[in-house]
């Protein structure tokens, strides 16, 4: 069986190009709507890409902005200036 | 095993018996009966009558349609998992119940409402 | 449900809760400290004995010499409960980067003369470790602190504190000097100059009783250290070589005049309760006071050169000053 | 941050440099001396230095971010309290959500908050220090906009008023207090698993994230904006747990056969604590999302496989309750409503019988178990309180001496028998409500025996208020533990009949109608 890694974020503007974002950058992603929060499962490996953030919302993006929106994440985590991962190894 | 810790670690029980002012911890539970959750517990005397425990504890049940169906005489009764028969009229003691310990009683063929256990 | 509703006025059952209510000796509103802060903590029918210090309870006034009738009256006058410090420090922290900024825009660092950097890497860098130390002995007291009113403030200011040895780190980054770290940890660790700092810290870290540390780091230790710097030592820079160094310290600078009141306020409701307490306090003061100023001074030395003796007797006056005000004559 | 030098160093050096690089090994004092508590556990970690820093916060971008998030929060407060907000809730059962959830979690919040920072002076290496720290600080965060967030329905409802007062004394308070000060009166690595990686890592979701989305779904802006605020320090924290997993078992071999008696412990301790939030998901929301047993297999068991398959590489088996949880996900919130649906007398929330068509609801959730077993006793009780006889069962609970439950488990094997387990210790009796209790409890008896019970404390005479003569001979233990409470009669009983019932029904009118 595979492993999921997820994450999970309140629903705002902001968070809408996040998920945009993640869906772009992980084949395989699952988005969930829950009330007031979105859920996104990726196989394995989860990955938010600056970049690609950036680009969604037309503005400058840290990663560590992530915090605001966050509501639970499943899988180890990785964090650079470019790139927040998520994986598990199964 | 025991625990690990900085220094020595031992401490009186919080319900060692003498803390009851000569009474003892008993707790009653009918199986089979579960719409009342759990067992309850009771401070008594030790040379109180077994007796007194069923007419004047174990009628909180009465509120379960069961209860007025109870034949007491086919009643089974346990101290946790033993088996045993107790003597109404002799004394707690005497029918060997001591601090904590747990009566159990069935019923048989009453097993709650619909048969459920409730 | 989208609910469109009115606006009616509901008299309320009560106005706050019970413990507060008695507390504030009527039911009345309370402020959203005080709603925070009070009465919180357990006190009693806990469950085990800690396995680390099986002869306490879990929360336990025994940690302390200083006995008092109400721990709650170690108010904090900054009204401190999380939101409000964590907004009081965004704001300062928006005025700092704004400086950090401007240092960088301006290239004033680049600018700034050697001899003043060369103050900066012998005096200031070094304090990181001390401010480090200071967040190690601030999470003590908000560990082993009795009530919720000493316990978050210390936690607060642990957590100030590594603030602070960040900010300072970032003056390193901000010169564009980043060998200059592990030369002034080298000094922290064997410069004999610092071993008398190095030690009054060390030695806090296994001092049990949680208020005494609170006096020795942080009224003592602190009161001495911080003026002398960043009044002092900042005022002398910038008169030699304008604000670059107050900029990059404006946080210490302001944080460390809120914090005083803190400490005062503190000092003053533990002097209120008995005199005892007033003994006990005004015996680690000066205890802490003397070892402070042995271990100030070949700091001050650095700093002030030929006047060090007296940079370093006007901070103490002014801490016995506080103190006196405080209800604790020395 | 903002600082475009900053940019230079990458994010993991820069973070070096603020954090573990500002520490020293002290040599005025030993090391030892210094942190007195880490090694009597017997875990052995050879070099603190290989601790991972998830996330890599320097105090200026924490400040920021959560002076971002506190004024959201409390602008939303404001906002639902200036109108009246609490009338948008689906309806006033849900209140009672508010009562369990003040009195059950948020002490525990604080507990958190204090354990934390105890961690935060206690830890060797500076990044597992730094980040109990912050974790601490939060912990701080989360106790108190819960009071500031839920003092609003205080000024208008009963039952809210005493939670400080109660969290030590309330009878069913024990279980979350038993869990904490088990915690925190364990050595710093066990609270790190049982607290960071057990309860944060593999528990917490089931507690926030279906609860949360639960409120947001019946209307309570206040309490699912305070909730998913807190929860995004969550991600912080559960990232704390699984890194010390990682860090203790990749530090030696030896480390492993306790951390994995730990993981079992504290896995089936969260798993009992969190009965009572099931409870509310099935219960006490008037409007559902997910039944407790959908949220227990998103969240504990797909993301549970997730989490133990990873681990396995460091020798980590799954919890040995693993396969009990699952089995009693279809029991345990049933058990919870009926224990305290009887006890009318002894809440500061009211209870009810389901209406039909929510009885309808957990049966197509439940379907193994929910007509089997429950739903005949919830449609008597209906019966029963439509002829003025609501059940009330006037007798003192028996509870476990480990987990502090009460003793309303069933055996594993079988659903209508009560489970129950015993052992002797220096010759008292002991009593548990399952297996994995009874073992927690022989590993270390010494601790377990210290176990408040409440039934036994007011049997003992110690739940009467000041002033109350526990010597005189007619003194009757029962007759004072209302007031040693401060159990306000208006919050006691069924919520059929009670005054925020009628509260809520008549401010609701007065500001929906024209």
């Amino acid at each position: 069986m595979t492993s999921n890694a997820f994450i999970a974020f309140q629903k705002n503007e902001e968070t809408r190009c996040i998920v945009e974002a993640i869906v772009d950058d992980n084949p395989g992603a699952i988005v969930v709507e829950q009330p007031a929060m979105v859920k996104v499962d990726v196989p394995e490996r989860l990955v938010i890409k600056r970049a690609t953030v950036e680009e969604k919302m037309g503005r400058d993006f840290d990663l560590q902005e992530l915090q605001i929106h966050l509501i639970t994440i499943s899988g180890h985590l990785d964090e650079t200036d470019e790139e927040f991962t998520l994986s598990w190894q199964s | 095993m025991s625990v690990t810790s900085l220094g020595a670690y031992e401490f009186e029980p919080r319900d060692a018996l003498a803390r009851y002012n000569g009474k003892q911890l008993l707790y009653i539970n009918w199986e089979r009966h579960r719409m009342f959750s759990r067992p309850f517990v009771i401070a008594v005397a030790p040379d109180m009558p077994f007796r007194t425990v069923v007419e004047d504890h174990i009628s909180s049940y009465s509120y379960h349609p069961d209860y007025e169906h109870i034949d007491w005489s086919k009643v089974i009764w346990q101290n946790s998992e033993e088996v045993f028969t107790p003597d109404f009229d002799k004394s707690l003691a005497d029918n060997g119940i001591g601090h904590k310990d747990l009566i159990r009683f069935t019923t048989p063929g009453l097993d709650g409402l619909n048969g459920t256990g409730y | 449900m989208q609910l469109d509703l009115r606006t009616i006025a509901i008299k309320p059952l009560r106005q706050t809760y019970g413990h507060i209510a008695r507390r504030l000796g009527a039911d009345k509103p309370a402020s959203r400290y005080i709603e925070a802060t009070m009465d919180l903590q357990p006190v009693e029918n806990f469950h085990y004995r800690p396995t680390w210090e099986p002869q306490y309870d879990i929360f336990d006034p025994r940690h302390t010499k200083i006995v008092m009738k109400d721990w709650y009256a170690l108010k904090d006058p900054r009204q401190f409960f999380y939101g409000g410090w964590t907004l009081a420090r965004a704001r300062m922290q928006d005025a700092v980067e704004a400086d950090f900024s401007l240092v960088e825009e301006m290239s004033l660092a680049a600018a700034y003369p050697d001899e003043g950097k060369k103050l900066v890497r012998d005096v200031i860098l070094p304090l990181r470790h001390v401010a480090w130390g200071s967040n190690i002995n601030n999470s003590y007291v908000g560990a082993y602190g009795y009530g919720i009113a000493i316990s978050q403030a210390a936690t607060y200011a642990s957590m100030d504190q590594l603030g602070i040895a960040q900010y300072i780190t970032r003056i390193a980054m901000a010169f564009d000097d980043l060998e200059a770290l592990p030369v002034a940890k080298a000094a922290w660790l064997e410069e004999p100059a610092w071993q008398e700092l190095r030690r009054y810290v060390e030695d806090l870290m296994v001092e049990k009783d949680w208020f005494e540390v609170l006096v020795a780091q942080n009224y003592v230790l602190e009161g001495l250290l911080y003026p002398l710097i960043y009044d002092r030592l900042n005022g002398k820079l910038n008169a030699l070589h304008g604000p670059v160094i107050s900029m990059l310290t404006r946080f210490q600078g302001e944080w460390q005049v809120e914090n005083a009141k803190w400490l005062d306020a503190v000092l003053k409701a533990a002097a209120a309760d008995n005199r005892d307490n007033v003994a006990t306090l005004a015996g680690w003061i000066k205890t802490w006071r003397d070892r402070a100023v042995t271990a100030l001074k070949p700091i001050a030395e650095k700093a002030f050169g030929e006047d060090a003796t007296a940079a370093l007797d006007e901070v103490v006056q002014q801490l016995e000053r506080r103190a006196a005000k405080a209800g604790v004559a020395l | 941050m903002d600082m475009k030098v900053a940019k230079k160093l990458g994010l993991k050096e820069r973070y070096a440099l603020m954090t573990r690089d500002l520490a020293w090994d002290t040599t005025y004092q030993p090391m030892d001396k210094v942190f007195p508590q880490v090694s009597y556990e017997g875990i052995k970690i050879h070099d603190w230095n290989k601790w991972e820093d998830p996330f890599r916060l320097t105090m200026d971008a924490y400040w920021k971010y959560q002076a971002e998030k506190e004024r959201k929060l409390y602008a939303i407060l404001d906002a639902f309290n200036q109108n009246n907000g609490h009338l948008t809730v689906t309806d006033g059962r849900y209140i009672n959500v508010l009562k369990l959830f003040l009195g059950s979690t948020s002490p525990l919040e604080l507990m958190a908050a204090r354990g934390f920072t105890n961690m935060g002076r206690q830890m060797v290496g500076a990044g597992p220090r730094v980040a109990c720290l912050m974790q601490a600080v939060d912990e701080y965060r989360h106790f108190q906009t819960q009071i500031h967030s839920i003092s609003n329905y205080n000024k208008f409802y009963n039952g809210l008023d005493e939670f400080a007062h109660q969290q030590s004394r309330m009878w069913y308070l024990s279980d979350g207090k038993s869990f904490f000060d088990d915690a925190i009166t364990a050595g710093p690595f066990e609270f790190m698993v049982a607290i960071g990686f057990a309860f944060e890592y593999v528990l917490t979701n089931i507690l926030f994230v279906p609860f949360i989305s639960g409120a947001a779904y019946n209307g309570d802006m206040a309490a699912m904006t305070v909730g998913f605020s807190a929860q995004s320090d969550e991600a912080r924290h559960m990232t704390l747990g699984l890194e010390c997993i990682k860090f203790i078992l990749e530090q030696d071999p030896d480390n492993l056969p306790i951390v994995q008696r730990w993981i079992d412990k504290w896995t089936w301790r969260g798993t009992r604590k969190l009965g009572s939030v099931g409870m509310m998901m099935d219960y006490m929301l008037p409007k559902r999302i997910m039944s407790f047993k959908e949220a227990w297999e998103m969240y504990f068991e797909q993301n549970g496989a997730a989490l133990f398959n990873d681990l396995a590489r460091y020798g980590i088996t799954v919890p040995k309750c693993f396969a009990q949880t699952v089995a009693e996900k279809e029991h345990v919130t049933h058990q919870s409503w009926i224990g305290f649906y009887m006890k009318p007398d002894s809440t500061n929330f009211h209870t009810w019988v389901p209406e039909p068509e929510e009885l309808d609801w957990l049966s197509e959730k439940y379907p193994n178990t929910f007509d089997k077993y429950y739903r005949p006793t919830f449609e008597h009780w209906a019966k029963t309180q439509k002829a003025g006889k609501r059940f009330n069962n006037k007798t003192a609970p028996m509870n476990c001496q480990v987990c502090l439950n009460t003793m309303k488990y069933n055996e594993p094997d079988d659903p209508m028998k009560t489970c129950f387990r015993s052992t002797k210790y220096k010759g008292e009796k002991y009593h548990f409500c399952s297996d994995p209790c009874l073992e927690i409890f022989e590993n270390e008896p010494e601790k377990y025996v210290q176990a408040y019970i409440s039934s036994h404390q007011v049997l003992q005479g110690n739940c009467a208020p000041e002033g109350v003569d526990t010597t005189a001979p007619d003194f009757n233990p029962a007759e004072h533990v209302a007031a040693y409470w401060r159990l306000d009669p208006n919050a006691t009983g069924d919520f059929d009949g009670s005054q925020d019932q009628a509260n809520f029904a008549a401010w609701r009118d007065q500001a929906t109608k024209n």
